[in-house]
């Protein structure tokens, strides 16, 4: 599928839109990608429906290239399963699938991210005496540490791009070598178990993605915003020298799949 | 070993004494044993030590009623019905349990090792993370590892070198074997075989990696309808060793093949479970106020439940209204 | 990854170069994807390393063409037909090849590390045996263990301490990540899903352990078919390199709901491997004198086909005489 | 079932039976069994037709709990499989079962035993340098170290029942504690791992079992032997101090169950 600028002005699409076609683009064709529940979900789908048919999703709970026919709302759901390769749980999907390497694309959100893509899902303030709880890891920093390639999915806020995370649930590009404790690249830490890391973040006004030393740059900037807007909303002083344009907008094509196909009922797109 | 034991959920429940180490089986919002739960609560039962490879909606319950004192995992809240695990986050803010943080890629690792008998299982997963912060190991901080509670391994976990082929390090995560998994099951047969529908989850390394097995069951079905399809059952019956029958025993969590989540019943809990004034006021109307599962499904009225009934050849309900169109 | 790529039998026998780590599916004289055995004796294969979980009659005819220079497994024989693993035994007795002994527990360790990207997998079975004799680690007395070949580990096996609840030391094992697995399976769809019918031995395991995968498929079915019951399949597409479509391709080994086990053929084989001289009869007649698998079965005869062609129902031959009443 | 001798004098039965019987009568109902190809197949199907019927069967190759039409020839048989509670694969009864501590009680065979019960199916000679190669291990050593009880059905002749066997395949009482390789009980090698060893070993002759020590001893004689017969068979110096009699032969019900039900082709009994 050609992306078509020119279909732009003829329609309109909402910021959830854009983030769930801009996360789209990231599957590559074959990818085998593990995903999580909500616009992850939608992102896959739509990649399969336009420029990466033969990409593959696994789920955490247990299915295998399902091929729903409604929406699932979350990855324990019936409708996961539907016409999947495979049926499993948590063990296979964890250790016979990603930690044996088969998976190249994750698809993750988080609270918080710093510069060197670490995420925080975990606790605003110190651990042991927080200002904040939040859900815990789950299985994001597992996915994010043995996919080739992770993208991230963030609202952007200056309170969730920070300087430095106040806790590291899932390891970006610099990150802790326990047990001293340690700033190292991610690959020292990695060692022969490195496959990759993060990619590229994904936020309601920007794609970022990484240099070599593992910061965060900017990437493209989202139809309606500058990059002083992205700036603005950035809570560490962000690399723009690298800045390629404007993030491609949505296709009417894309805009109908979502709405129409994918989730028609209007769950995560009302 | 034998077959499982028939029992009543008061009598089941009953079983479970304060300061045990219990895990459930499911999945975040699905197939949690949701009437035992209740019932523990009404037995009021303290101190319970948690250990689940992951939490939910059912977490969040039993935390909030004050049961559980210590809670090892990786997450707690409600999938899109309620993000947060408020009880979690507010005991671990304000106090008054221990939590402890694993990644859910190291807590299949310790109830896998449990299941297998083996004291460790090895892990590359979640490498270079604060999970794995020495400062963060809350069991140990609190003067737990020392040897003296067979439950509590004497390390949050271990690094280990590779001998063969020079892969460098990895994790060694210490086995779970809890007293008690607590396990909703689709089907059982009548000599006690376990059928969980669609994805397993971590349920057959759950059930074997515990000392003892409670099953409650939505049904119970002829064995020999179960073993013409053994690739779909994941234990005989010797691995369980008291069994309920207990029709929709796991709402409001889902049941594949039977009924959905009931989102708008978790969604009411979620906001009660924001303070304890309201969670207290939201326990004694869906728990303290019922004497039984009979009435908890009576007071939900039928209506609630035939919106959620699973259409048989999806899996799933086709009558709940999800989104917005 | 994406679908397999479908390819002729001679074509897959051509990928596996002189020298290269091999193992196969199935499970001593089950589901052996024995027309790739005998294509790779046809092409003339050379020090092949064989790891596999257990051994069986394809690995008696590799071995008795002398393809294989390594064997790493457990056992080798012929179950009922053929006790002793004549070729293994020569081997060992008379030199020529390697033979390095483990336990099958030890061996699906192995292969379980391999399949979970694990260096190792540890395990308490067959402690104070002699396959832990360090004088009989044959691959150390080989020199072979020094860090310089990539599929051979520098120890047998390691003893490591339990940090967390003082069980004292079990065994590590090595993993094995094999260059190949050649696999026999019941179905395939046509974008590679794989169902093995029955008991599914190390299946799963050695396709994840091998960094590639060739599958001989009796059958192919729609993917639709398969994915009805998707507890019931093992692999999916992108785990597969390569897929051969190959009717009876197990033959003389069993494919429970296709055909049982040809004990007569493997009798008959048995006695011709109690020497190399009526070894090398035995495969010149069935082997080297056949150019493709179609001559083979036309050799066989629709009678004795017939005669072990499983009843759909039960899944094994009803026809096939095997005792004496 | 009452075990009736007073049946005894009406029928005939052959070795083969009486090694059969005794296998079955090792069985306690409810008794978890981890069976191979063979005689053991034959024992604890009768044992569930007789006293044992809560007895349950696990097969190595992956059934749990089947219920065959017609006697399985192999584990891997589909046999095994008709009406099993799970199907399922090597790692699950290995680990799954066997690792996790459910299994109560094992009947294996093999080529040498010796009077700690240490049996060899690996090689006769020295390792490196063998007279003879026999199957090798298989999942003999494995089953033998992890259930509560190990039976081992052995023909009785003098080179097969030795002083020291030339290879221990699989841990009787008295093994050796590697890396050093001195000979220590067995409760040493597995401290923790421990849960019991072999408990009886039968042949066509005798019944034999182990005394505290893990030495073997002569515990009953099968009808038509002496204590000298068994002794003229054994290539050790036998116990025999505690020999309690004869060995109880099958009864009419038994050689029925075996004939006419359990391998009514003939397979291990023609």
């Amino acid at each position: 599928m050609a992306l078509n600028k020119l279909s732009v002005a003829a329609y309109s699409y909402s910021p959830m839109d854009l983030l769930a076609v801009a996360a789209a683009r990231e599957v590559r064709d074959g990818d085998i990608v593990f995903t999580g529940t909500g616009l992850p979900m939608l992102a896959i789908m739509l990649a399969q429906h336009t420029h990466a048919p033969n990409s593959v999703c696994i789920y955490e709970a247990g299915s295998i290239d399902g091929r729903p026919l409604d929406l699932p709302t979350s990855v324990g759901d019936a409708r996961c399963a539907y016409q999947s390769a495979v049926i499993s749980g948590l063990t296979e999907t964890l250790y016979g699938q990603l930690h044996c390497g088969y998976v190249d694309l994750a698809f993750l959100g988080g609270a918080e991210i710093d510069k060197y893509g670490n995420v925080n899902t975990t606790v605003l303030g110190d651990y042991n005496n927080p200002l904040k709880r939040l859900t815990g890891s789950g299985g994001n920093p597992d996915v994010n540490s043995q996919a080739r390639r992770t993208v991230y999915i963030m609202v952007q806020e200056k309170r969730r791009f920070k300087e430095q995370v106040d806790y590291i649930t899932a390891p970006g590009w610099r990150i802790r070598k326990w047990p001293g404790g340690e700033y190292v690249h991610r690959r020292e830490v990695y060692g022969k178990y490195f496959r990759g890391g993060v990619e590229a973040v994904i936020s309601n006004m920007a794609v970022f993605r990484f240099d070599e030393e593992g910061v965060m740059y900017l990437d493209t900037v989202h139809p309606g915003f500058t990059v002083a807007d992205v700036q603005a909303h950035c809570g560490f002083e962000l690399n723009v020298s690298r800045v390629k344009g404007e993030t491609l907008p949505p296709t009417q094509e894309e805009i109908d799949l979502l709405y129409q196909v994918i989730d028609r009922e209007g769950i995560f797109l009302p | 070993m034998g077959k499982p034991q028939n029992i009543t959920l008061k009598e089941a429940a009953g079983l479970i004494q304060d300061g045990q180490q219990i895990t459930f089986g499911g999945f975040t919002i699905w197939r949690r044993p949701m009437a035992f739960v209740y019932e523990l609560i009404r037995q009021g039962k303290r101190n319970l030590h948690l250990l689940e490879v992951n939490g939910g909606t059912h977490s969040e319950i039993l935390i909030g009623a004050g049961c559980v004192s210590i809670w090892e995992s990786c997450w707690s809240g409600h999938e899109l019905y309620g993000k947060l695990g408020e009880m979690v986050a507010d005991r671990h803010v304000n106090g008054g349990m221990i939590v402890e943080d694993y990644s859910h890629g190291h807590m299949v690792a310790r109830i896998l090792a449990g299941a297998y008998g083996l004291p460790f299982f090895p892990s590359a997963q979640s490498l270079g993370t604060d999970l794995l912060n020495p400062e963060f190991d809350s069991l140990g901080r609190a003067g737990l590892r020392d040897g003296s509670h067979p439950k509590i391994p004497r390390k949050k976990y271990e690094f280990a070198p590779d001998p063969f082929y020079d892969r460098g390090e990895l994790l060694l995560l210490p086995a779970a074997n809890p007293d008690w998994a607590i396990f909703y099951a689709s089907q059982v047969g009548e000599e006690g075989t376990v059928r969980v529908n669609v994805q397993t989850y971590a349920d057959s390394e759950v059930i074997k990696a515990a000392d003892k097995v409670i099953v409650l069951a939505e049904e119970i079905v002829p064995e020999s309808y179960l073993r013409l399809e053994p690739e779909k059952n994941i234990a005989a019956g010797y691995a369980i060793n008291y069994l309920i029958k207990l029709p929709w025993a796991a709402h409001p969590t889902g049941s594949q093949g039977f009924y959905d989540v009931d989102a708008d019943f978790i969604r009411t809990f979620y906001r009660a479970s924001k303070s304890q004034e309201t969670f207290d006021r939201w326990a004694d109307e869906w728990i303290f106020d019922i004497p039984d599962h009979e009435r908890y499904l009576q007071k939900l009225g039928i209506g609630r439940l035939e919106n959620i009934r699973a259409n048989p050849v999806l899996g799933y309900s086709t009558r709940q209204k999800r989104g917005t169109r």
